[in-house]
Parts: structure tokens; sequence; C-alpha cells
């Protein structure tokens, strides 16, 4: 290039800091991966749609042309949406294939997926793109190395810090423990009184409810107003799923902290791979991605932050 | 889930069916309709019919998607190992072919093979890392290798052209796309041929054994790693082929082409197909081609119904609908199509109709070890 | 048995039935059109219409149809545009007689637009499908066409994607037998289809975007200035409105936009601006990718721009999320659609693009007829996509009025290349002297982001220089 | 020569002893059985020497190659053949189809040749049939050669495990608990039945087995197995009546801590069964 990039240092700072914000998203939905997974063994390629979902039913709420509710009704709406999508596609979809294999059941979640997508491209094409607010608006109250991190930002590096928080403890809860002994020994949590469908429904729930979360909170990033367009989550430049995917493998795809490291770890990687450095490598994001990803599965296969193989 | 069209050694006579002679002339009416239809239909031959020629060709896309799904059936029906990148295998026959054909001027069928040996190369590569993972990791490193190859081996553009794509031009007497049907239907033929005899013979019964048990096979001398390999190698060929018919059916390649929602549609249309059911993957690739172009509505002149009674647009069609059809069948049919044909199937091949064929109950198996 | 026999029955009524239904529409078609051509002048038309729609029984009735043609027209032109229309491997081959009248009959003149309706568009699709032939309706009824000849339009969605895009053109070429084709929107599908039709001697036209891969072709006309074409305009405007502040380049990596950035870098320097960072951008910018390109350009003043829309907003946003408040400016196309400025403000408040149609502000006065137009056919408000297509299309329009009643492929595309000037008054005038790419002028249109939905104003029209 | 030579093997998992210096050997011709409590390391022993586990220590010699290390389907290929305790069958295929599966290491043709269909692969596949219709007959099976592996009783794939054991033309067979889920008679019957498949094959056999009536009745040599060493080892009526044996049966404690299925379980990939 003509002009002289940054120094590098600063590139690596700004790499970071980028890295570890957008970062947050997709260890967001990492989180809701790996309990789907922990939970029914289920490689959940609608997560990403639960978020999508979400969003556009807060913006039919929200939106003037549509029903005008205030803002947050609209929000409860669309998070309550996500929650009852990933209740049907449960009890619809998961349960009838209970002993299918699991390749039938990524796709079948795939399916759901597309047809979520479907559905949006259907009804919201015209225009195909859209606008929604932050929840919060203000930009430019902390700022990390140069880079000002929106407030909507932090909501989401919270969300999440609290998420983990929460989640480690359920999982040590009795509810938690019965999560897990469903999912492991099922005939034999039957036999003990828990109810293995109510809590693969509950686990589902959870998941489409951080998926819902995920999804509103990624709309609009950088505070004020953000855009979305259909399947925004799973696909095209800002998609998280595939990000989330691999962050949740990154982190032992068992390991619930695993997954929110993962996916800190994928954004500064893929935030490095923007360095001017690489600028004549077609693709040098998505190269160091993959790269990562094959290092940590031959070399450390049970995850970077798993002591001992989950299963 | 048994290998197809099983053989019943002449040893279980206590309860064969023989069909009447009527019976056999009914079966080879029903096989000569299926002929027709594949064979004369198309081309305009014997046929009352006015088959156009973007007709013809959205046909062509039915048979290379049949391919491009059999080689998926391969690596997940057959080994046991799921391909969420196979777009990228796809894509890399695609623009192997473009570029022998265009930059290295060599003859279509050059192109062919050198997409097929590239294909297979590709995928053994990945197929290595594939014997140290197990089932859904594996699927998530080629999902991570589809997005990669699309977004860098993809962009190299003396090799793809770029953004504008690469020119693939068809072979010299099957520039129609009536003749172009034709030349695909018949690489269709060799593959489906090639995929039976492996099937009927050593390497299909070693997949399947060391598929379902590892351990077993190997203790029956069943080099596990390479099998597993050599299913990685007759795939990625498979992809290779359907990549090579797919760019020159299109008659230019282009990058963006090989998303990852297509590596989705793959293993959609295998698995709705019906895994390890070669008619049943046949049939629901050429299904979701079909519907993906528009044709099937065409074909079963649906496209009203949706427009006016659903006001659903026919462009949004495919991507509404299909993936609807796809958790119906998923749900009801595990089997996928090949499932759901099976009486048919069946009875064409001389035995009784019976309504229960095909609906087995899935062996637990390490399908996928994960 | 019997059931055996009852199911062979079904199974052979239920392919036939099948194959039957798939044949209706075409079935269908064959005879509305010969109908159609009847009703229109006689027998000959019937003839041309039959020959150009059927394949197989193509080789009697084409050369009536070539008789037909041939009224009133020089007989051998139209005996080779017959055999042209019969065998379409010879209309594709372009070489067929020195005047390939495909597409055109004594009633009717059939062109092919594609535009992407589906796919990562990031334009207001439905549009494209609603104003595609508003003009031509308008024209249709009102003069009766050109010469008598009504103007039918084939429609095709390209789905954002190449490789659709030669498909449906190839399909419209084939099968539709359009008279030429038009590029609705989207550059690489421009690329590849023009491409196409140069292969198969069909004329294409679409506004202005890149020029490589496209200066070579014969039969490609840009409707408007390109790319490339715009840059020193950009530059002067740059460095007339912006003196003295900061400028950043910035363009989508696609391969076809090199040119482009090649002259709007030479230009910015050769009026004393050095863009910093002057650089390539991802085509789908990822918010990692935003967020990054946001830090660079933060504390810019002028961000020189040529990428998607939807990268605009996105960059935008983050930008206006960095404290950063830079003017966007840029050539266009797509990136002053009343869409952009609806999402992306406040982040691309008072973006400046360049642009082939003016915006919903003032086409009243520069085309009166339009929007009396717009309603009555699409039964809508009117839309700024709507201005676009009615502009595109009213000059194709004007380029038949100037090619004579006695119009082929050739004359066609020997017509424009004299260089008159074609005005419309919603397109800036296009000449295409020595050139095929003969814009002369760009409107300029600027974000509102006071009004609520952002939208665009027009803030000059037929601007040919800043000096 | 013998046949199979152990010797001194010991073997770990995550600091559990699951073999400790046992040494076993095998000649031309006997039927050698394994007996001991659950838990007792006969199924490791067994998965040590067709090399599903490396060893810690110790060396495993067949005829005269050292097998210590060698990958498993070699093995096979130098004529181990073993059952498996919960049945080593591919179960989505029928039982003809498991026989030819089992003919692997006979199949005539190159696997190319086979996948492209080449006239010898025809001509091959009809001897392997003709073989396996052979063997489903001496099993008395013929009439399930259609029936897939997974819809057949549990009896009936004991006895198809074996012929298809038997289609690999072994050398050496290891049966793992051939007699389990039968009743003294059928066990009777099974006795027969090795019997005959030594006299008519020349095979070596190494059986585990619960059934001490049977291992007792056909084997020349047993070994006795408890807490992964060697307890006892002679003639049947030697070991039998050997006094720890007798404690060891009697004082068999069902939950005992050293469970080897268990142990297997945290060892094995998950999903891969024994």
């Amino acid at each position: 290039m003509i002009v002289a990039a940054a120094p590098l240092s600063e590139q690596l700072g700004n790499a970071l800091v980028i890295g570890v914000i957008t970062g947050a998203v997709y260890s967001l939905l990492a989180v809701g991966i790996v309990l789907v997974y922990k939970a029914s063994g289920v490689f959940n390629f609608a997560q990403g749609e639960f978020g999508t979902v979400a969003v556009y039913l807060a913006y039919v709420a929200s939106d003037g042309n549509y029903w005008g509710l205030p803002f947050g009704i609209a929000l409860v709406i669309g998070l309550a949406g996500a929650v009852a999508l990933g209740l049907l596609t449960e009890r619809l979809v998961i349960r009838p294939l209970f002993d299918a294999p699991r390749v039938t059941l990524l796709v079948a979640t795939a399916g759901v997926a597309l047809f979520a997508i479907g559905v949006q491209f259907w009804r919201f094409n015209d225009p195909a793109i859209r606008s929604f607010p932050a929840i919060f608006k203000e930009s430019a109250r902390i700022t990390v190395l140069g880079i000002r991190i929106s407030d909507q930002r932090i909501l989401i590096l919270l969300v999440l810090a609290a998420l983990a928080v929460v989640l480690v403890a359920f999982f040590r809860s009795p509810l938690g423990l019965a999560v897990l002994a469903a999912s492991q020994e099922p005939v034999a949590s039957e036999l003990v009184g828990v109810s293995v469908r109510k809590i693969s429904s509950l686990t589902w729930a959870l998941a489409a409810l951080f998926g819902g979360l995920a999804g509103i909170l990624q709309a609009a990033p950088n505070g004020g107003i953000g855009s979305f367009q259909p399947g925004f989550l799973t696909f095209g430049g800002n998609g998280a799923l595939i990000p989330g995917f691999t962050a949740a493998v990154l982190g032992g795809m068992g390991s619930l902290p695993g997954a929110v490291g993962g996916g800190l770890i994928i954004g500064v990687v893929e935030a490095l791979g923007g360095l001017s450095l690489f600028e004549e490598v077609p693709g040098a994001r998505s190269v160091m991605v993959f790269g990562i990803l094959l290092l940590v599965l031959l070399v450390r296969p049970q995850g970077l932050f798993v002591r001992r193989a989950a299963h | 889930m048994a290998i197809e069209e099983a053989a019943v050694p002449e040893t279980t006579t206590k309860r064969a069916f023989v069909p009447t002679p009527r019976g056999w002339v009914a079966r080879g009416a029903v096989w000569a309709a299926i002929a027709w239809f594949v064979l004369c239909y198309p081309g305009n031959f014997l046929s009352p019919f006015e088959v156009r020629s973007l007709e013809a060709d959205a046909a062509t896309q039915a048979i290379v998607f049949a391919v491009i799904a059999l080689s998926l059936n391969v690596l997940i029906g057959y080994a046991g190992q799921i391909s969420l990148g196979h777009q990228a295998f796809v894509g890399f026959g695609s623009f192997s072919s473009a570029y022998v054909v265009t930059d290295l001027e060599q003859e279509f069928w050059m192109g062919l093979v050198v997409a097929a040996l590239v294909g297979a190369i590709q995928a053994v590569v990945l197929g290595a890392v594939a014997l140290r993972l197990s089932g859904l990791y594996f699927a998530l490193i080629t999902l991570s290798y589809g997005v990669m190859a699309e977004e860098s081996i993809f962009n190299i553009e003396s090799f793809t052209g770029g953004d504008a794509g690469k020119d693939a031009p068809r072979p010299i007497g099957f520039e129609s796309n009536y003749r172009y049907y034709y030349l695909c239907l018949g690489i269709l033929a060799v593959v489906l041929w090639i995929d039976w005899r492996m099937m009927r013979t050593k390497g299909g019964r070693a997949l399947l054994a060391l598929r379902e048990n590892p351990r077993v096979a190997a203790s029956l001398g069943i080099n596990v790693k390479a099998f597993t390999l050599l299913a990685f190698a007759v795939g990625g060929a498979f992809a290779g082929i359907g990549g090579s018919l797919l760019a020159h059916r299109d008659l230019t390649v282009v990058r963006v082409n090989f998303e990852f929602r297509l590596a989705l549609v793959f293993v959609l249309m295998t698995v709705v197909g019906g895994l390890r059911s070669r008619s049943g993957v046949v049939l629901g690739a050429a299904f979701f081609a079909l519907l993906g172009n528009g044709k099937l509505l065409d074909l079963l002149h649906l496209g009203w119904f949706f427009e006016d009674k659903l006001s659903l647009p026919i462009d949004f069609v495919p991507l509404v609908v299909g993936p609807l059809l796809l958790l119906l069948t998923l749900t009801m049919y595990p089997g996928g199509i090949g499932q759901q044909i099976a009486p048919v199937r069946e009875w064409l091949l001389g035995k009784r109709f019976d309504r229960h064929a095909g609906k087995v109950k899935e062996v637990q198996i390490t399908d996928v070890r994960a | 048995m019997t059931r055996t026999v009852r199911h062979v029955l079904l199974a052979i009524v239920l392919l036939t039935a099948v194959a039957a239904c798939g044949q209706k529409p075409n079935v269908s078609s064959q005879g509305v059109s010969a109908g159609g051509g009847g009703g229109g002048v006689g027998g000959g038309g019937t003839g041309t219409g039959t020959g150009a729609t059927g394949t197989g029984t193509g080789t009697g009735t084409g050369a009536v149809g070539a008789t037909g043609a041939a009224t009133g027209a020089d007989p051998a032109a139209a005996a080779a545009g017959g055999a042209g229309a019969v065998d379409p491997a010879a209309g594709g081959g372009g070489g067929g007689g020195p005047a390939d009248r495909t597409g055109i009959t004594d009633t009717e003149i059939v062109i092919g637009i594609h535009a992407p309706v589906t796919g990562a568009a990031p334009i207001p699709q439905n549009s494209f499908e609603v104003g595609k032939d508003i003009y031509f309706q308008f024209i249709n009824e009102t003069k009766g066409g050109y010469f008598n000849r009504k103007v039918r339009v084939v429609f095709r969605n390209d789905e954002f994607n190449p490789q659709t895009a030669v498909r449906v053109c190839k399909e419209m070429v084939e099968s539709e037998k359009v008279f030429m084709l038009v590029g609705g929107g989207g550059s690489d599908q421009i690329g590849a289809c023009a491409r196409y039709a140069a292969d198969v001697g069909v004329p294409y036209v679409s506004a202005g975007v890149q020029e490589s891969g496209l200066s070579d072709l014969s039969n490609y006309f840009a409707l408007a200035m390109t790319y490339s074409q715009q840059s020193p305009l950009l530059a002067d405007m740059v460095a007339k409105q912006y003196a003295g502040k900061s400028v950043a380049l910035l363009v989508a990596d696609n391969s076809s936009l090199d040119d482009y950035f090649a002259s709007q870098l030479a230009a910015l320097q050769q009026r004393g601006i050095t863009p910093s960072p002057a650089k390539r951008i991802p085509k789908t910018t990822s918010q990692t990718d935003a967020l990054s390109i946001a830090t660079e350009i933060r504390d810019k003043d002028v961000v020189v721009w040529n990428a998607s829309p939807v990268s605009l907003i996105n960059v935008a946003q983050a930008t206006r999320g960095q404290g950063g408040d830079p003017v966007f400016v840029g050539p266009g196309l797509t990136n002053g659609l009343n869409t952009v400025a609806e999402v992306g403000c406040p982040g691309v408040t008072n973006a400046t693009f360049f642009s082939p149609f003016p915006q919903l502000d003032v086409i009243d006065q520069a085309d009166p007829e339009f929007t009396p137009a717009y309603q009555k056919y699409a039964g809508d408000a009117p839309d700024d996509l709507g201005i676009a297509l009615w502009g595109l299309d009213k000059l194709i329009g004007t380029a038949f009025e100037m090619a004579g009643p006695d119009i082929s492929r050739q004359s066609f595309i020997a017509t424009l290349e004299q260089g008159q000037t074609l005005q419309t008054g919603v397109f800036p005038p296009v000449a295409y002297a020595g050139t095929h790419f003969g814009g002369t002028a760009v409107h300029v249109l600027q974000a509102d982001c006071t009004s609520s939905p952002g939208k665009y104003k027009t803030i000059a029209q037929n601007v040919s220089s800043f000096a | 020569m013998s046949v199979l030579e152990v010797t001194n093997l010991s073997i770990t998992f995550g600091g559990v002893r699951a073999l400790n210096e046992v040494s076993m050997r095998v000649s031309e011709w006997e039927i050698v059985g394994i007996i001991g409590p659950n838990g007792a390391g006969k199924t490791t022993l067994f998965n040590c020497v067709t090399g599903f586990y490396a060893p810690t220590a110790g060396r495993v010699r067949y005829r005269h190659h050292d097998i210590t290390d060698m990958p498993v389907h070699r093995r096979a290929a130098l004529g181990i053949g073993r059952t498996f305790q919960n049945v080593g069958l591919v179960k989505g295929s029928t039982a003809l189809e498991n026989l030819l599966t089992a003919q692997h290491l006979e199949v005539g043709y190159d696997t190319l040749a086979g996948m492209f269909g080449v006239p010898k692969s025809f001509a091959e596949e009809e001897k392997l049939r003709r073989r396996a219709g052979m063997l489903l007959e001496m099993l008395r099976l013929e009439d399930v050669a259609g029936e897939r592996a997974a819809d057949l009783p549990y009896g009936v794939l004991k006895r198809l495990e074996i012929a298809t054991v038997l289609a690999a033309d072994p050398d050496l067979l290891l049966l793992d608990e051939p007699g389990s889920g039968m009743g003294p008679e059928e066990a009777h019957a099974l006795g027969d039945t090795l019997l005959e498949i030594r006299a008519e094959f020349g095979v070596t056999i190494v059986m585990i087995d619960h059934h001490v009536p049977l291992v007792t009745r056909v084997s020349d040599y047993v070994y006795c197995l408890n807490f992964g060493e060697v307890l006892a080892e002679g003639p049947p009526d030697v070991v039998r009546n050997h006094p720890e044996v007798v404690r060891a049966y009697l004082g068999e404690d069902p939950d005992a801590p050293i469970n080897e299925a268990e142990m297997e379980a945290t060892l094995a990939e998950a999903g891969e069964p024994v």
C-alpha cells in the first residue's frame, strides 16, 4: 500500500480490544451451543436463529409500521419468541428424533435455522436490511487502548460474565445436576424421579433465551442504531454461528467457561487476521481460525480449558 | 441400513417370492416408464411433450446434485464422517476443472479427471486429520475448512478468477443443454456403478463394518485407517466430479456460490434422501435441486398455490418450504426418501410389495463418535 | 395380482400426469404467443411467434416468420434474421447475418432484464419487479410503443450471483429470444452477463459500473458514467468542497474495482490530496472489520467510499460508535438509494454520492410523467428504485426511437455508436462517440438524516464538472 | 513351537494395574481355557493379544512374530481371529453380509478392482458367497442368511459370530465368552461345536468363559486369573480343584472394587464397544 499503516504495536492493541468485544458475542452463542450439547448431545445449528427471531419479533413489536409497542415490552416479546422457538424445536423436532443418529439431529436443527431464515426473507425482504436500536445508546463512555467501547458492548460483556457465573452455579445446584444426569443417564434419571422431558425442555428454553439475548444485543452493538438482515447471526459477514461453534470446540464443547474463553480467543484471532501484516493473504482471518481450530483439536482435543476429556 | 439391494442367497428359498408373468410385465412397464422419464423425456425423444432448453438445464442440476449427494453419502453414510465443508470439496473441483480447461486449454475430460483427483487429494488430506478426531469434531473441522476455502483459496485470483469468476466452457459436442444433460447422466451412471460395486465388494463391506464398529472391523483384518481414507478419496473424487459438472453447466464458476449455506443444502439433501440408500439419495438431491431452481413447482403446477393462496412469492418457496419438508421428512421418516420409496423399490426388484419395507429400527452404532 | 396391476397403473398415471403438468406452462405459452401475433398483423406474425418459441418445429414455421418479417424491410436482412430466430445456436453466434432481428416482430420488441430479487442484495428488491417495465407500459399505452412495436420486458432474478446471472441471461437469449439484455444492478453480475452477451452477439446495456472486463466488448454500452469516469469528478468535488480536510479512501477488494481504486487514488493525488488510509476493504465487512476500519477513519473528515451499501452502513455505524463523524462520499449506483439513508442514519449524515438517477425530491421537475405513470401502473407511491428503472428504460426507449423502424441488433449498436446524444431528463445525457462508456454527467445526492426516516436529496443535477 | 506366547504382560490403567506379569503359552491344536471372576483381567488380556491395548510391559509372540506393537488388522492378517463378549458383528448387515465382510482377508481381488467392477471381482464374489453359504450351513444358520444381525436373537448371534471368525480362516481363535447367555444344555452343545471346529479347521483356540464345566470339558489347559494375575494354571482338573481358585470363586463379591467393565469404559474412547 502506498500509505503506511499504523505501527504494529498499536494494531496489536486494537486487535486485542476489538477481538474481545466482538468475541463476546461468539461466546454468548457458544454458551447456548454448549448448554444444548451438554443436555441433548446435539450440535444446534439453530442457535443463531434464536437470536434473529428475537430481533425480528422485537422489531415488529416496536416498529411504528407494525405494532408500535414500547421498546422494553418489545424486547420481552422478542426474547419470549426466542424461547418459544426453542421449546417448539425441542418438542417438534428434537424429541421425535431422540434415537436418531446425531447427523440427523444436526441436519434437523439446520433445517430449523433455514426455515427461520426463509420466513424472515419472505416477510421482511423489502427492504432486506432494517435498523434496530441499541438498548444503551451511549457509545464513548469507556476507552481502552484507544478503542471506544459502547455501553451496549459493555452490556454484552456483563451479560456474558453473569451467564458464566450463573450457569456454573446452576450446574452445581440440584436442578443443574439433574440436567447433567438426565443427559448422561436418561433411564436412571427417570427411575429416580427426574423428568428427562422437562429437563430437556428447560435446557432448550435456556439456550434459546441466551440465543435471543445474543441477537438483541448484537443487532446494535455499537450503540445508537444498528442494522440487521435475515439470518444475520447465522450467515454472512456478521455471522456468529460458525465462530460460536469454533469457540465451543476450543473450549472443549462441554465446558461453559471454556466456551466463554473460546469465543474471546476466536474474536482476537479474527481481529489479528485483519492486521496489515496479512493484507496480501486472501482470507487471512479464516485461515487463522482454521489453523487455530486444527491445532487445538490435534494437540488438545479435550479443549483449551478442560483438564480432562469431558466425556 | 443394510447394503442396498442385498442379495438374498438361494438358501432362503423357503419363502422366496417369484412374481407371476403378469407381475413381471407390470414391473417391466414401470421400469420402462422410469427409463423413458429419465432417458427420453428431457431430450424430447419419443416424447409427446416438449421440454425446453432451460428445463433440461434444471434437470442437469438435479443430476449433478445427485453426484454430489452420492459423494456425501460415501462420507456420512458409509464412513460415518460428517462433512460440513462439502461446498469447498465441490468448489475445488469446479475451479480446478475450469482452470484446466480455460487456463491450461485442455479438454473437458482432462478437467474432469483433474477435478476428481484434486477432490480426492484434498479429502484424503482432511481425512488424515479425521483419523485423529472423532465425529462431530471432524464435522467442525470441515466446517471451518469450508469457510477458509471460500474466503481464502477461492480468492486467489490466478486460480479462480476472483469475484468475476472463471469461465468453464462445455466440451465440444455437448454445448446444448440437452446434450449436456446426457453427458451428466452418463457420468452419474458411472458414479452409481462405482458406488454400487464398491458396496457389494470388499471395500464397501469394510467401510460398513468400520463405521459401525472399528474394533470388530480391525479384528477381521480390516485396516481401519486405510479404508477410512479410501472413503474420503472416493467421496472427494465424486465431489470433484460433481464440481466439474456444475462448473461447466453454469459456464462460469464464481467464488460466492460456495458459501456455507450450500454445504448445508448438500447435507440436507443427502440426509433427506436417506443415508446408504442410493436411490433415495439420488431422489433427495433431485428434489432439492428442482425445488431450489423452481422447476419442481412448475412441474407440479403449484406456483399459483403459493403465490395466490399463501401470498408466498415463488422465489421464496424453496427457502420456506424446503426446510419445512425437510423437518417433516426427518421426523416422520428418519430413513428419508430411501425409506419412503423402499416398498416400490423392492417391488420393482421383483419382490413382493411390502408397505413396511425399509422401515428398520436404527442400529445403535458409533455412527458419530464424539 | 390385480393389486400389482393397480400399483403399476397408478405409477404410470402418476408419471404421465407429472410429465404432462410439467408441459402445461410451455404449451400454453406457445398458444398465447401465437395468438398474440395473429391478432396483431396476421399470418406472418403468427409464424414468427411460433418460430421464436419452439425449437423442434422451428424450421418450417421459422421460414414463414422470415417472410412475415420481410414486409417493408430489406429482404436479405430479414431472411437472415429469420434464420437467426430458428436456430438458437445461430442466433447466439451473432455472425449469422448482417441483421439479427431476434426478439423483434412487427408488433413487439422483447428485452430481458436481470437483477437481484433475492440473495444478498442490499437493495429494495421487490421494487425491481414492480418498477422494471413501468416506463414501457406507459409508452405502450400512450404511444403504442415504438413504430407500432410494443415493448415487452422479460425479467429474471439473478440472485445477486454472477453464475445465476449468466444462466438467466442464457435462458432469456435462448428461450425467450430477447432482442437485448439489460443489467439492473450488481457489478459482478453485470460483468458476467455482459461477457456472455458478447459471446452470443446480443446487445447489453447497464448503468455504469466498472470498465475492466467490459471495455473490450463490442456489444456493451454503459448508460451512465463508470466508476473510473466518475473518479476525477469526485476528486474535484473533494478538492473543492473539502479543501484542506483529511481524506481516506476505502474501496472493496472486488477485483472488478481494481481500476477504480487506481484511478481514484491517482485523481486525488493529482489534486494534492493524499488519502490516508487508502486501502481495500473486505467485500463483506464483519463487525471486526467494521471496528478496525472505524478506528482508522474516525479522525478523518472525508471518506471516499466505493463498497457495498451494507458495508457502508456497518462501517458508518461503527465509526460513529468510535466517536468519528466523517462524511462519506463516492461514485455510485446503490449507495445513493434511500434505504441506505433509512438504515444508515445517523452514521451516514451528509453522505454524498453520485448517481445516474435523481432522487424523489426533483423527479417531478426532471420528468413530470414519472410520478403519475408510476402511480397508475404500480398502484403505489413511487420509490427511488422506480426512478432508476424508469430512467434506464427511458434511455433504452430513446435508443429504440433513434434506431428507427428497421431495427436489428446490428442497427441498434450502430445507431448508438454514431454518437448522438441521448437525452431523457432522468439519467444524465449519454453519447457514444468513439466509446461505449458514454456517460457525461452525474447527479449528486446527499443523505439527509434530519428527516425521519433518513433519505437522500438531490443537491445537483447533470454535473459534469466541479471546476 | 508354541502358537501364542505371552511373557510377563502388564498393563496399567490410570494407576490401576489390570494385568500384572501375566505369562501364558498356547501350543498348536490346543484348546486353552481362561477362567476367573469378573474384573480379573481376562478380556484385557485378549485386548492385549489382539492389539486394542498396548501393554505397559511384557511381550506377545505369535508363532515366530513378536506382535506386541503390531496394529490390530495386521495381527488378524497373521491368523488371529477373535469374538467379542457383546457380539462383534456388523449389526446393520445381514448374516450373509457379515460372513462376506469377515472374509475380508480372503478376497481374491483388489479393492479398486472391486469398485470398478472388473469381471474377476464378480467371479471372486461368487466364491466368497459359496464359502459363506457353506459356513452358514455348518453352523445351522442358513435360514437366517438374509436377516439383519440386529434382528436376530442373542444365541443365534453368538453362533453367527463364530461363523464369521471362521470365515476369516484363522489359525488362532480367541473366543470371549462364547457361552454367555446360554443354559447348561446349550453350553454343552457349544462344547461339541468347538471340538468339531478344531477338528475341521485345525485351529488353536483360547476361550474365556464362565461355564466352568464347559471349559474343563473341552480345554487341554486352563489358566485362572484373579486381580490381573495368574492364580493357577494346569490341566483342567488340577485348576478346578486348586484351593486358591475355589476361594476366588466362592469369595467372589459382585461389587468387587475393580470392575473390568468400568475400567475399560474409562479407557476406551466413548462409544467404542470393547
